[in-house]
């Protein structure tokens, strides 16, 4: 059971989940918006994206971890546009039989979405003015292909 | 004898800062690859995109250089990706 | 921050972490009672404590997990007593700067719980008899101290 | 000449369910250890103690077995834990 949104929305509240007595794993990943981008103070992310791939690999990527790491419940929504510092970017929920797998997959989920689903972030100052996140978090670990 | 086709790109993040647009239509020969939309790219976008390092997806998803492009299709330039 | 509880309440509801600027990770585990006990359908666990130590080790090792991985906020409630099967008996909220030492501290800390914090659980068959779980999670991997 | 001092004995799971009982007093000479503990336990336990295992906290803190012992002091036995 696979479960992917982008949302230009607030996320909504947590649901309790519904009793299962084969997920003995519950967990959450909450990514939020911190007070500075590379140093400089914002009062926001903006998250660009490109609609239409941005789902699809957002989706091809939980069905694959989900298959991978044997996980039975995976959920995974991610905010678009402008989120505030504070609020929470992206939630992932991650349901299995023990903790074990449903941890390896959260990890390898969350570095995968940062290296393939097309989502860039700006920085947002206070006077609404939006400058390009200068890095992305793998640059330092893999080559780029330069076209 | 080759046609002329011609594919939509679209830029995104750092790509479409240095190159002014979001979309642009580009016209190639029949037997192009997507290795080709690309050094057209760099050509148009010049200093602006040198150093700019990019993915290349051929309708929605993404392809190696090597795969050939045709009439109608959409390429979108991909940069490092910054989600989560 | 460090908040440690054991109770015999079911765990209140999750709540929304205040907007924080340096928290960029928040991760949340629930460890749920799963319907088989070393594989006998059971309807729930009892969690049997040493009043005192149970909640003393936990504070302490709540507290030594923030101080080895730098973990500013770290929260662990844990239950005591009867739990139904599907409902989480353990909660540990996780909430630092990045997802990195978040997602370390929390199997290190979970793995030391299940070492030293002196908690035990008994199957409980649906006519209420209980019966001890015949091993710990650590039994194959390190040797018990005989006495 | 050694005095006799008593400690106050606490079990735990399997070694409650193996001993009969959550807590008993024992008797020791003065210069006993945990160790010592152990040993009455174990005697008093029989077969049924034979095979489980457990540490000792003394007064509520993990301790190894040659820790003295005084009077007065709670001594617990430590099956492997199960929390979570």
């Amino acid at each position: 059971m696979v479960h992917t949104k982008l949302s230009d929305q607030p996320l909504p509240a947590l649901m309790e989940a519904a009793a299962n007595g084969d997920w003995g794993s519950e967990i959450i990943f909450h990514g939020r918006v911190r007070g500075a981008e590379k140093d400089e103070e914002i009062v926001a992310l903006f998250y660009e994206h490109y609609e239409g791939m941005a789902q699809s690999e957002l989706a091809a990527l939980a069905q694959e971890t989900a298959e991978r790491f044997d996980i039975p419940s995976l959920s995974c929504l991610h905010r678009i546009g402008e989120v505030p510092v504070g609020e929470s970017s992206v939630r992932v929920v991650m349901r299995s039989p023990h903790r074990a797998e449903g941890l390896e997959a959260l990890a390898w989920f969350i570095r995968q979405l940062k290296q393939r689903v097309p989502i860039w972030k700006w920085g947002v100052r206070a006077n609404g003015e939006r400058f390009p996140s200068p890095h992305c978090e793998g640059c330092d670990r893999h080559e780029h292909d330069l076209g | 004898m080759s046609t002329a086709i011609h594919v939509k790109v679209r830029c995104f993040s750092h790509l479409r800062y240095a190159m002014g647009t979001s979309e642009f239509e580009l016209e190639l020969t029949s037997a192009s690859t997507l290795a080709d939309v690309a050094q057209q790219v760099r050509k148009l976008g010049g200093s602006a995109v040198d150093e700019l390092p990019f993915r290349l997806a051929l309708n929605q998803v993404f392809a190696s250089s090597t795969t050939a492009v045709a009439d109608g299709d959409e390429v979108a330039l991909i940069p490092p990706v910054q989600g989560g």
